[in-house]
Formats: C-alpha cells, structure tokens, sequence
C-alpha cells in the first residue's frame, strides 16, 4: 500500500512536471488537495469580502457613469466568488462549508480588506493597487496545476485588468482635477501603497507553504518575484500621475534591472492579520449579518422546491 | 415649440428619476443578499436601472441644452424638484419588500415601455426598444421569486404578506398622469397608463393567486411623486447619493 | 340611587360652573373621564409621534446652535408627553394602555405629523406654525376644568412659545437669506399652512365632542375661534418674512375685525385622518419598531430591581 | 507663539471633533430610546456633547482668526481632517452598546476634565469646569445602567458581553497621546492620560465586576483617530451632518 501511494504520488509529479492538468476526479495527495482548499478558498473569500469596501461608496459614487462603474465591478467580484467556490467545491468542500469556515475565521481573506475606505480616492487606489496585485498574482495562475483553478483564473483575469484601469483612470480624473481632488488622490495612494506590498504576502525566506506549494505548482512565482513585478510596473504610472511616490527609498537597481524598495513594515501587517485592522471585525459581522439575513429566502426556497416536488409526485 | 420641448424635457426628467432612485435602492443590497448568486443578479436590475436613468437624462439634458449633463439631474437638483413616484423611494426593506416592489414595478414597465415604443418622439421610442428586454428577465425573476416565496415557508409567506399590504398604497399614484402627461399623452408622446391599469391588475391578480397570496384590500393611496411631494425616505437618499458630487462643485470625475 | 347620582353630577357641574379645579380622586361622570382621557391622551400621543418628523433633521441640521436647539426641542416634546401621560395616568389609564392604544390605532394624534418633513425649512414651518396653532389651543386649556391637565398645560404652553419663536426665528434666516433659502422657506410654509388650519378640528358645526366638552369646560373655546385667531396673529407674521400668503383668497373683514380666510380643504382632512398621509403608516411602525427594541431593556429593568429586592430580603 | 498657538488650536479641534461625533451618534436615539424617560435622558447626554463641542471649537475658531466660526469647524473639514477617537464614531448600535461606550467615555471623562481644569491654558480650564458637572451626572448614568442590565436577564447579560467585547479594543488610543499632545502635555496644557489609565481600569473593573460582567481578554486594539485614519462610519456620518449646510454655500441659518 505504501508503495503504490508512492507510485500514485510519483505519477502525479511527473504529471505536474509534464505541465498536464490535475482534474477533479483525478487522485491527489490529501496535502494537495488540503493545500489547494486553502489557497482557492481563500481567494474566493478574498472576492467576497471585497465587495464590502467597494460597495461603501456605490450609493455615493460622484458621477452616473462610475456608479455603474462600480456597480458593475463589484457584480464581477461576487462573479469571481462564485467560480472560487465552485472550484473549491470540486475539491469536495461545499459551499456551506466554505461559508462556515470564513465566519469562524477559519480560513482567511485578504488582508488589505481590513482597511477602510475613507474616501472615493480609495475606489481609485483599490481598483488599480490592489486589483493590480491581485493581477501579477492571477497571471502567474493561469498556469496552476490544478485546472478548474487555471480555468476559473483566465476568466478572472480578463475582468480584473479591465477593473485595474478603471481604477486607474479614477486616478487620472483625481490627479488631474481640482487641488481637493489631487490631495485625495495622494493620500490613497498613500494610505494603499503599502498594503497593496503586503498583499504578496511574507518575504520568500519566511514562507510557509511556498516550497512545497511551487513544487506542485499551485503557486508558480514566489511572492518577492511577484512583488518585484507590482513594484516595477507601479512607478511609472505613479510618475504618470504626478503624484509623489509613498516609498521615498526607492531606487532604480542598474544592476539588478529592478527597484529597489523601502523596507515593508512587517509588523503592520501581521497587526492587521491578527485582529487590529479596521475593518476585521466588521467584514465578518457583516457578512454574518447578511447571511443570517437571508436565510429565511434560502429557507423558503428549498421548502418550495420540495412542495413542488411533491405536488408532482402526488399528481403522477 | 420651445415650451413643447420643456415639457418632453420634464418628462424624461421625471423617468430618469424614477430609474436612478429605484436603482439606487436596489443598488443597495450589495453584499446583502441572501446568496452570492442573488447579489449578482439584484447588482444587474440595479445597473440596467442606472443604464436607464443614464439614458433619460442624458436626452433631457440634450433638450435643455446649455451644456448640461446627465449628472446634472442625477446630483444638483434637490428633493423637492425629484419627480419619481413614491413607490421608487421607499427604503429597500427586507427581501420580500424588494420582491414585491419589482413585481409590482417590472409588471407596470413591461406596458408602460411596450407603449413607450410607440411614442412619436424617437428618442424615447428608441430607450423604451433598449429597456424593454431587461425588463422582461426582471419580471420573470420577480414572478419566480414572488411565487417561491408565497409558497415556500409560513414565515416567507407572512413577509409577503406584509410587503404586499406595505406597498399596495403606493401603487395607484403609478395610473394617474397629471397636466403635463396628459398633454403628451395627447400629443403620441407619453404613455397612458390609466387605459392599461386593468391588464396591470389583472396580471398581478393571477402571479398573486399562483404564489397563494392575498391582494390586499386596504383602501389607502399615497400620491404626490410627480409633484415633488415625497414621503421623508427621498431627501436621506439624495443626502447621501451627492454628498461627493457636492461637496466639490465642478470636478470632474 | 338615581337621584344621588343626578345629585353628584349637579354638584360636579356646580363646580366646574364656579371655575373649580377637578381633581384626580373626586368624583366624575364617567363620560367625563372618558372624554378627558381621549383628549389628553390624544394631546399626549402627539407630542411623542411630533418627536419624529423633527428627528429626522436633528443630524442634518446646518448649523451647531440650530442641531443644540431643534435636539432640546425634541427632547421637551418627549417631556410634554411625559407630562400628559401622567395625566391620563391620574384618571386609571395606565401608560402600557396608552401606548396600545396609539399602536392599535384606538387612540389619535395630530394628525399634522402625516405630513413628512422633506427640507430643513419644514422644520422652521412646524415650529413657527404648527407649535402656534398648538399654542392657540394650549393658551385657552390652561383653564380646563381638570386639574392635572391644566397645570401640565401652563408647564408646556411656556416652553411651547419659546418653540415657537425659535421656529419662526429659523424662517427669518431663510427668508432674508439666499434665493434657495427663500425659496425653501416659501414651499414649507405653502406645505405646512392649510394642515396648520385643520389642527384645529373641524367647523364648530361639524364637531362631534364640542358641546359636551364646553359645558364641561374640558374644551375652553371653540375650534372655529381658535382657528381665527391663529389665522389673524399669522397675517403680519407672513408679511414680516416678506412670503407670499399661501390663502389667496384671505381678505380683511373690517365688520368682524377679523381675517375671512378662503375654503379649507376638508376632504384632505379627512383623506390623511384615514390612512393616505405621507406617513401615518411609517409613524406608527417606527414607534412599533423602537417600543419592541426597548423591550429587552425594560425587561432587564424589572428582572435587575426583583432581584435586587430578593437579595435584600435574604439579607435581612 | 504664532506656532503654539495653532497646536492649542488643533487640540481644541480634537476635543471638539470628540464631543460633536459621539454627541451625534447619541442625538441619533431620538424617538428610538427603549422609553420615554431614556429618549429625555439620552437626549441631555446629546446636548451636552454638541454644547462641548461648540465651547472647543468656538476657542480653536478664536485662535484661528480670519473668522472663522464654530460652524466652519463642524461642516467644513473633510473626513481625513476629523481627528476624533474611533470609539466616537461607531453607530450607536443596540441600547448596551450605548451604554458600553458611554460607560468608557464617562469613567475616562471624569478623569480627563479633571486634570484639563489644570491646564495652563485658561479657556481649555474654563471648558473643563462648565463639562466636568455633567460628566458626573453622565457617569451616574452609565454605571446605573451597566449594572442594572449586566445583572438584568440573561438576554441583557448576553448584549452587555458582545458591547464589552466589541467596544474594549477601541478603549487603547485613549491613552495614546501623539507628539502634538505630548509636547502639550509638558507646557502643562494638555491632559496626560498615560497617567491616568491605570485608575480608568481599576474603576472599569469595580463597576464591570459590580455588574456581574467581566473584562474581555481579547488583545486587539484599533487606533488611527487622531491621525485622521477613521473606520468606514465616520464618512457617512459626516455625508449626512455636513449636507444641509455645504448644499448651501455661505448661507447663514
């Protein structure tokens, strides 16, 4: 028996090794399948509690034209749930399990949700920092191992570089409004620079499940590759916006081809990780709120669904 | 001329209005549904109804000419000039509340924009082609969900219960064109629904009667939409939807 | 048996005829108490449902003295309620009875407060108008034949005209302040005055309770007098904020020394009574909703002073 | 000088944007209190923070000159320029969350205008004497309250303990003062409450333990108020307060 586990672990490296895709009813290692669950779980619940700090300011949005914007963007993230969830589902996890598991805090979400949005500036600065994070992330995992992940990710990336540069162009009309406008424009930039960083996650050395999860290419780029990237392709359309740059160490690397950046406050981040956000609390509550909300619909939706049932029954 | 222009102007106005705050309060519910698949489809009702309102406007403000933009109605005209009925304003409620509201409302668009089609202005003809599709997927999910629901719990039925009693008031404002209506309803251009209002009951009749429901024989009435007369939901709306606008006058964004 | 009821109601009437005071234990016909408790408690209810449509501009109000002044306000309208509470109280109707009645729709309230309060001018209006029609009322119920009733009216006709000058005060700042303003002051008065008129209860000829009520002293003036004078002391207070009269038809009557004032709209009257206000509906349920809040706080009242008194029993 | 002063004149501006935010949230009971009693009670408490609100900013209005005014303080500064404490800003949630949050604020007040009657600055004193008397009756209040409902039922116990452990990781910044206050502090002119936080905790822990309730362990804390880094509530509280006045620009009322 443990040999064939072996032989079964082996033929499914050299898979993975050959780039082939791993599908659901194909056997896994119970680890890869944990790892996976946790990894697409968590960016499922990352689109789900999204919406939350987007949706602040839909009822507020400044023209006709961003609310439906807006609106649109924050439909495509429950969208993206929604595919998230399906693919954790084919893991054998179901959705009231997924649920479950992010109400207890369980399974996380990404951290940069635990910060407010104060302004309509921070509209701007999510959808370009923060989906754009999100982006250098999802490129790479397009290419993931495991397919209804690799699939869910292409559909998801195609939306996302579309909410990146509306994101982006909110920036443009703040940049280059009136002084109020650019001053709000600043300080979101300001205020989600960082954390935008934070969202790759620790530095490679302090990784976790990296090695491994490289190994069987659920992850493909290493989170300081990854980061690199953001780095990289951000400064020029900070410049573009004539906005000052929040990392005032930065430095172009001849050498390494690259910027250098300021250091990461590390702490910060697990601060917020642990509780001390401002929002951490709240997400949950609120999510918990809704859910609690709504189950009398669900309810009466399944009740329905079986009165049906049996009146067909009773008339066949 | 001039002064016919003003009025299909208001007119315009006054269905802009009607979509921008139905559409806001739909708006909403945003990572309040009951289930994912629920805020994805109540986030498309609220953005055709946005998409409308956009288009009213933006024909209104093409009649008023002087520069003026659709954002120019939707954020710097203050309560007493908002000319949607009341029944567009009340705050979302519960599920039910919202249901009974869209079945109500997508039941009404579905004549009122058939109709509107026919209108002799163009411009309005061609946003009624544009919506009436939408409006159609509306009304069948609030037909399903009205039947669901009706049939589903004790508690889900008790809630619809309520919400049909809650809103039946509101709804005989909808069949009651004023002055200006009138005029271009004569003129081809408006829509009449006071000759439509007995399909309107009779369609809701028979959805009520298949989800196992009551209509309500309540006697009350609110009217005042087209008058500017709001019930006190509207002015918190528009505090809220133009503070940003606002609060910096003449940005762009 | 009879006769010595014929004899204590003579005696009442002797009374109450000489200008006596009744007070809480002394006999009373029994339509007496009914009456009083309908009126009272009616006044009452309409101080705590007033609370609303004023409410809903305290965190709006544009101006610090005017948020610190409009929140004393509502909060001597709920003390005015106290007031008359105690006083239905006096006559063996206690408050959870009085609270049923209002939410059943047994017992009545102004029905001014159907009308909703859409602009911040509506609140200078329902000061400057509706505090003064009230006043109109309040000033000739000082006299009235029950006791506790009059001593809460002197107590609440001192802090209505303060009310009421206030109101008025906020009507002078937007009358003589940008066009806006005046205009807004324009469209609250046109909303608030007719309502104004009809606070004082049908004509004389029409008034189901008037006669009794007058005899008994219950009632001190009639509604149609009280109408005139309200309307007379209304005339110059228009003109000094420079408006337009919202009665087109108003005409001075040199014979009578008096205003002749054109048709009240009396089916509105009784259209808004029965139920097709702005928001009788929405009155009622918000009181429903917030008295069902409190619940588990009153609750915990009651359960915390047994227990305390338990505690001390067994300490003794 | 010219630089002491405008740091005089922010700390004022702190202590109003203290007072008028939570005074706000309180204002927010009315017709909602859970009897008539409490709405006229709550309705003092609310008074009293707009009225000390009015006193901070009415001086921070002095020192700035150019006349400015209370009003210019209150309605028009932008969320990122508010530098109250988040604990003011929460939504006044359930009737124990109230009384939590009062409970927290009254015991800290207490100690707080005490020392402020200290300060060097003679106006902040005066503020101080005129605040202190109603703190106590505040106090009186909110101690009453939190041991009638800690020991109540157990539907109050069970409120009292989620307000406890939603309220308490708010409670840290309060004694956090920052290099503006802290060179205040050593000119003998702001309040030092690093000092004090000892005694807030001892007399919290009496009254918690008197009312049969405990002390949460929870380790979070939320800071970022007098860095004008708020919580998602602060914004839409200021949409609704600011709306009338800045609709209207220059107006008087």
């Amino acid at each position: 028996m443990n040999s064939s586990l072996s032989d079964l672990e082996q033929a499914f490296q050299a898979k993975i090794d050959a780039e082939q895709k791993i599908e659901p009813k194909d056997w896994m290692p119970a680890k890869y399948r944990s790892n996976l669950v946790r990894q697409v779980s968590q960016h499922g619940h990352s689109e789900v509690i999204g919406m939350q700090p987007e949706g602040n300011w839909i009822t507020r949005a400044p023209s006709l034209r961003r609310k439906a914007v807006l609106l649109a963007k924050v439909q495509d993230e429950a969208g993206h749930g929604l595919y998230l969830y399906s693919a954790t589902e084919t893991l054998g996890t179901s959705r009231a399990e997924l649920i479950e598991a992010l109400q207890t805090g369980k399974a996380k979400y990404a951290s940069i949700f635990n910060y407010p949005t104060q302004t309509w500036g921070d509209i701007g600065a999510i959808g370009w920092l923060v989906d754009g994070a999100a982006i250098c992330n999802q490129v790479s995992l397009q290419r993931t191992s495991y397919g209804p992940y690799a699939r869910s990710m292409i559909r998801i990336c195609k939306e996302e570089s579309f909410h990146q540069r509306q994101g982006y162009q909110i920036m443009i009309e703040l940049a280059k409004g009136t002084p109020a406008q650019k001053a709000m424009a600043q300080d979101s930039l300001n205020r989600f620079y960082w954390p935008s960083l934070m969202m790759f996650g620790p530095h490679d050395s302090d990784s976790a499940h990296s090695a491994q999860s490289m190994k069987w290419k659920i992850k493909r780029e290493t989170n300081d590759d990854l980061r690199q990237k953001f780095i990289d392709q951000t400064v020029p359309q900070i410049e573009y916006l004539g906005l000052e740059h929040p990392d005032k160490d930065l430095k172009w690397n001849e050498e390494r081809g690259h910027y250098d950046n300021g250091e990461i406050d590390w702490e910060e981040f697990t601060s917020v990780i642990n509780g001390n956000g401002h929002c951490n609390r709240q997400r949950i509550s609120h999510h918990v709120a809704a859910h609690e909300e709504g189950s009398w619909v669900r309810e009466a939706q399944n009740a329905y669904n079986k009165k049906m049932k049996a009146r067909r029954a009773s008339a066949a | 001329m001039a002064e016919l222009k003003d009025k299909i102007q208001q007119y315009a106005t006054r269905l802009g209005d009607d979509s921008l705050v139905l559409g806001h309060r739909i708006s909403e519910w945003t990572s309040h549904g009951p289930f994912l698949e629920e805020d994805i489809a109540l986030g498309n009702v609220a953005l055709d109804y946005v998409g409308r309102a956009r288009m009213f406007y933006s024909y209104a403000a093409e009649l008023a000419g002087e520069g003026k933009t659709e954002d120019d109605f939707a954020y710097l005209r203050d309560e007493r000039e908002f000319q949607n009925y009341l029944i567009n304003e009340l705050p979302r409620g519960d599920f039910a509340f919202t249901i009974v509201r869209q079945l109500f409302v997508d039941v009404y668009f579905n004549y009122y924009l058939t109709e509107l089609k026919k209108s002799k202005d163009p411009e309005l003809a061609a946003i009624a082609t544009k919506s009436l599709k939408e409006t159609r997927y509306h009304l069948r999910r609030s037909r399903d969900w009205t039947i669901r629901l009706g049939i589903g719990t004790e508690e889900s039925k008790t809630r619809m219960t309520k919400a049909l009693n809650d809103l039946w008031g509101y709804t005989h404002e909808l069949f009651e064109p004023d002055e200006l209506e009138i005029e271009l309803i004569e003129l081809g251009i408006a829509v009449d629904m006071r000759e439509l209002k007995a399909n309107w009951l009779s369609d809701i009749k028979a959805i009520v009667k298949e989800a196992e429901l009551e209509i309500p024989d309540a006697e009350w009435a609110v009217r005042g939409g087209r008058e500017g007369f709001h019930t006190e939901h509207l002015s918190m709306l528009l505090t809220i939807m133009q503070s940003v606008h606002r609060a910096n006058p003449g940005a762009n964004w």
